[in-house]
C-alpha cells in the first residue's frame, strides 16, 4: 500500500519539466521535496494531486486519498475560521473541526471572520483544513511560508501525529522542520531542454 | 499513408507550400472570370432589375460564413477527440475569414436590401441569424486572443464553438418563430424549380467555387502562420530553459 | 454539495458579497427607460415585457464575473477540484446559487417595475412565469461563460461578448411569452420552448463549464 | 460597362465594398505570415548558427 510514482514525466506550458521521478511514499512516512525555484516542484505535486495530466508514468495507491494544499489556503474572507474548517469539512465528509482548531491553536479566533486574520493566521487555519479532509495522503505545497518559529514547530507536530496514525505526506519545503523524513532532491531530475517525452509543444520542434 | 499524416505541422508545411500555389490561382482564376462572367454579361432581372448582379458576392460569402464556422466545428472536434495541432490551429485561422465572408454577407444584403425592400436593415430571420452568427465569431477570436497558452486557448475555444454551433442553430429556430421574415427562399437547392434561371446559375457556380478556394487558400496559408508562431514559441521556450 | 450552496448563499449575503446589485441594477434600467424612450403609457407598456427582460438579463450578466472570479482567485476551485465533489456538481450549485441571489429576486421584483412601465394587468402573471422559467437558464449560461473566462484577468467584458450570444435563444422566447401574455395572446409555445431550452441547458451546460474549468485549472 | 440603370450606385457599392474587405483580408494573412516567417528564421539561425 501507500502512493507508488514510477517513472513520472510531467509538463508545463507544453514544455516537459521533470522526467523520470520515481519514489514510495507508505504509510506512516514522510518525503520532502526539495529543488530551487521554478524547478518544478509545484507542477509535480499538481500533477500528483490530480490537477493536470501527466505525460507518463504511472501513480498509484492516491485515488481518493490525497489531499493538496496549494500556495493559497482556499479562505473566504467574510465567513470565520470555523466556517471556514466547516464548509471544508462537509465538503470531504467530515464533521468535526475541534481537533483542526485545537491543533493549531485556532480556538481563540474561531469566530473571527478569515480576512481579518494575519497572514500567519490564515496560513495555519489553510493548513488546519488538512485535518478535516480525513484523507491519509497530504500534499503541501510550500506549507511554512508566513509562519514564526512555534507556528512551524506546531505544524511539524501535527504532521508527526498524522504519520503516527497511518497517514503519510509529501512535502514541498526549504526549511528543516525536524521531521524523520526522506528528502528526495528534484533538481537532477529536470528535464533536457531537447528531450523528448511527448509534451504538446514538441510537434512543433 | 492516411491523411493524419498531415496532422504532423512539418508536413503539413511542406504540403501546403506545394499546394497553395494551385489554390490561390484558382481562387484568382474563379474569382476573376465568375465576377466579370456575372457582372458584365448577364441581362438584369425583371424583378431585381441590375441589383441581380449583387448575387455573385452575396450567395457565396453566405455560403461561406456557414461553411466555415461548421468547417472551425469539425476541426474543433478533431482537436478535442485527437489532439492534433494543426488542426485546432485551423480552426483558428478559419475564424476571421469567417468573419469577413460574414461582413460581406451582411453589407451586401443591406446593399441589395435597400432598393428591393426599402429598407437597409430589417429583423427578418435571415438577416438577424447571421449578425448572430457575427457575434459567434467575434466571441471565439476574441476568446483565442485573450488566452496566453496555446493548448488552454485551444481547448476552451474547441468547447466554445461546439456549444456555440447548438446554441446557434437554437437561435436560427428562435429567430424564425420570433419573425417570419421578407427574404425569398434558397437560391440553390436541388429542386430545379425553385431555382434561378441558368443564366444566373453558372457564373454563380463560378464565383462560388471561387470563393471556395479563396477560403482554402487563406486557411492554409493561415495555418502555416500558426504553426511557424507555434514552433517560434516552442523553440523560445526551450531556450530559456537551455 | 449542501455545505457549498450554504457557502455560497452566506458569502452573498455578507458584506461585500454583492447581493441586491443585480436587484439595484435592474431597478436603475427599468427607471431610465421612460427617460429614453419618454413618458406616454401607450409605447412603455407596449415594450414593457421587452424591456423587463432584457433589463432581467443584463442584471444576471452584471453578477456573473463574480461567480467564479473569486474562488479561482483564493485557490478554492483548485481545492474543489480535489475534493470528492464532481466539478459538474461543484458549478450546478455554483449555479443555483447564482439563481437563488439574482435571478429569484428579479423574478419577484419585476412586477413592481411591470408597474412603473405601465406592463398591462394579465401581463403580470405571465412576465412572472416566463422570467420564473427562463432565468434559471441565464444562470446556467453564464456559469458556462465564467468558467471559460476564469484564467483571463478582467475578463468581465470578455464574458460578455461569449455569454451574450448565447442568451439569444432564451431572449427571444422568453421576452415573446411575456409579450403573448400581456397582450392576451396565447403564451403557452414560447413557453414550452423556454422550458425546453432551460431544462437542456441545466441538462447539459454544467458539463461544458466542468470541462472549461477543468482546462482552466491545468 | 453593362447599364446598370437606376440601382448602380448599389450595384457598384456591393462591388467596391466587398473587394475591399477580400483584399484586406488577404493583406493582412501575407503581412502575418510574412512576420511570422521572420520571426521564426531569426530563431532558428539562433539555434542554429551554422545554418
Amino acid at each position: 500500500m501507500g502512493l507508488e510514482v514510477r517513472d513520472l514525466c510531467v509538463e508545463r506550458g507544453g514544455v516537459p519539466v521533470l522526467m523520470g521521478v520515481s519514489f514510495d511514499l507508505p504509510p506512516g512516512k514522510a518525503l520532502i521535496l526539495r529543488g530551487p525555484n521554478g524547478a518544478g516542484k509545484t507542477t509535480l505535486l499538481r500533477t500528483l494531486a490530480g490537477l493536470q495530466p501527466a505525460l507518463s508514468g504511472a501513480v498509484t495507491g492516491g485515488e481518493d486519498l490525497i489531499a493538496y494544499a496549494s500556495h493559497s489556503d482556499g479562505l473566504k474572507a467574510m465567513l470565520t475560521v470555523s466556517e471556514n474548517l466547516a464548509f471544508w469539512a462537509d465538503v470531504f465528509g467530515q464533521r468535526d473541526v475541534t481537533t483542526a482548531l485545537h491543533a493549531f491553536s485556532l480556538e481563540p479566533l474561531r469566530d473571527r471572520l478569515a480576512g481579518t486574520l494575519s497572514a500567519g493566521q490564515k496560513r495555519r487555519l489553510g493548513l488546519a483544513r488538512m485535518l478535516v479532509t480525513g484523507r491519509p495522503v497530504w500534499m503541501l505545497d510550500e506549507p511554512t511560508v508566513s509562519l514564526d518559529k512555534d507556528a512551524v514547530r506546531q505544524f511539524a507536530t501535527v504532521v508527526a501525529g498524522h504519520l503516527a496514525s497511518g497517514g503519510s505526506a509529501l512535502i514541498a519545503t526549504h526549511i528543516d522542520l525536524g521531521l524523520e523524513a526522506e528528502v528526495l532532491d528534484i533538481s537532477p531530475l529536470r528535464a533536457q531542454p531537447d528531450a523528448r517525452a511527448g509534451a504538446s509543444d514538441e510537434a512543433f520542434l | 499513408m492516411s491523411l493524419w499524416e498531415y496532422a504532423n505541422p512539418v508536413r503539413f508545411l511542406a504540403l501546403s507550400s506545394r499546394v497553395l500555389p494551385v489554390f490561390w490561382g484558382l481562387a484568382a482564376l474563379c474569382l476573376v472570370s465568375g465576377l466579370i462572367w456575372g457582372f458584365f454579361f448577364t441581362p438584369n432581372a425583371d424583378k431585381f432589375e441590375s441589383t441581380v448582379k449583387i448575387i455573385y458576392l452575396h450567395v457565396p460569402s453566405a455560403m461561406m460564413a456557414i461553411n466555415v464556422w461548421v468547417m472551425m466545428l469539425v476541426a474543433s472536434l478533431i482537436w478535442l477527440v485527437r489532439r492534433h495541432h494543426v488542426s485546432a490551429l485551423a480552426a483558428k485561422a478559419a475564424a476571421p475569414v469567417g468573419v469577413v465572408m460574414t461582413l460581406i454577407a451582411l453589407f451586401t444584403g443591406a446593399i441589395w436590401g435597400q432598393p428591393m425592400w426599402g429598407t437597409w436593415w430589417a429583423w427578418d430571420p435571415r438577416l438577424t441569424s447571421f449578425l448572430i452568427l457575427f457575434l459567434f465569431y467575434l466571441g471565439y477570436i476574441a476568446l483565442w486572443e485573450a488566452i496566453e497558452d496555446p493548448d488552454t486557448a485551444a481547448d476552451l475555444t474547441s468547447v466554445l464553438c461546439l456549444v456555440g454551433s447548438v446554441f446557434a442553430v437554437l437561435s436560427r429556430y428562435a429567430v424564425n418563430f420570433w419573425n417570419q421574415g421578407l427574404h425569398q427562399g434558397a437560391s440553390l437547392s436541388l429542386d430545379k424549380e425553385e431555382n434561378v434561371a441558368d443564366v444566373y446559375y453558372f457564373p454563380l457556380l463560378v464565383c462560388i467555387a471561387g470563393f471556395v478556394f479563396l477560403f482554402l487558400a487563406l486557411v492554409l496559408y493561415r495555418t502555416g502562420t500558426e504553426i511557424r508562431l507555434r514552433r517560434t514559441r516552442a523553440l523560445q521556450a526551450r531556450e530559456v530553459r537551455a | 454539495m449542501k455545505a457549498l450552496l450554504i457557502r455560497d448563499l452566506t458569502l452573498a449575503f455578507r458584506a461585500g458579497g454583492g447581493f441586491g446589485l443585480g436587484l439595484a441594477f435592474f431597478l436603475i434600467v427599468t427607471v431610465l427607460v421612460p427617460f429614453g424612450v419618454g413618458p406616454h403609457s401607450a409605447l412603455l407598456s407596449q415594450i414593457a415585457p421587452g424591456i423587463l427582460w432584457l433589463g432581467a438579463l443584463l442584471a444576471c450578466l452584471l453578477s456573473l464575473d463574480r461567480l467564479l472570479a473569486l474562488d479561482w482567485e483564493d485557490g478554492t476551485l483548485d481545492l474543489l477540484a480535489t475534493s470528492p465533489l464532481p466539478l459538474e456538481a461543484a458549478l450546478s450549485v455554483k449555479a443555483l446559487a447564482h439563481w437563488l441571489t439574482t435571478g429569484l429576486p428579479l423574478v419577484l421584483a419585476a412586477p413592481v417595475l411591470g408597474i412603473l412601465l405601465a406592463l398591462p394587468a394579465p401581463g403580470f402573471f405571465w412576465l412572472v412565469v416566463s422570467l420564473a422559467l427562463g432565468t434559471p437558464a441565464l444562470s446556467v449560461i453564464g456559469t458556462f461563460g465564467a468558467a471559460l473566462t476564469v484564467g483571463v484577468k478582467r475578463g468581465g467584458l470578455l464574458m460578455s461578448l461569449l455569454v451574450l450570444p448565447l442568451y439569444v435563444p432564451t431572449l427571444i422566447f422568453g421576452a415573446e411569452a411575456a409579450r403573448r401574455g400581456a397582450t392576451g395572446m396565447d403564451p403557452a409555445t414560447p413557453l414550452l420552448m423556454l422550458a425546453g431550452i432551460t431544462a437542456g441547458t441545466i441538462a447539459i451546460m454544467p458539463f461544458a463549464s466542468a470541462a472549461a474549468l477543468r482546462v482552466n485549472l491545468r | 460597362m453593362p447599364d446598370l440603370g437606376k440601382y448602380a450606385d448599389a450595384v457598384l457599392s456591393a462591388y467596391g465594398v466587398s473587394s475591399l474587405l477580400l483584399l484586406l483580408l488577404v493583406v493582412f494573412t501575407l503581412r502575418k505570415g510574412r512576420a511570422a516567417r521572420a520571426a521564426l528564421e531569426a530563431v532558428e539561425k539562433r539555434k542554429n548558427p551554422s545554418g
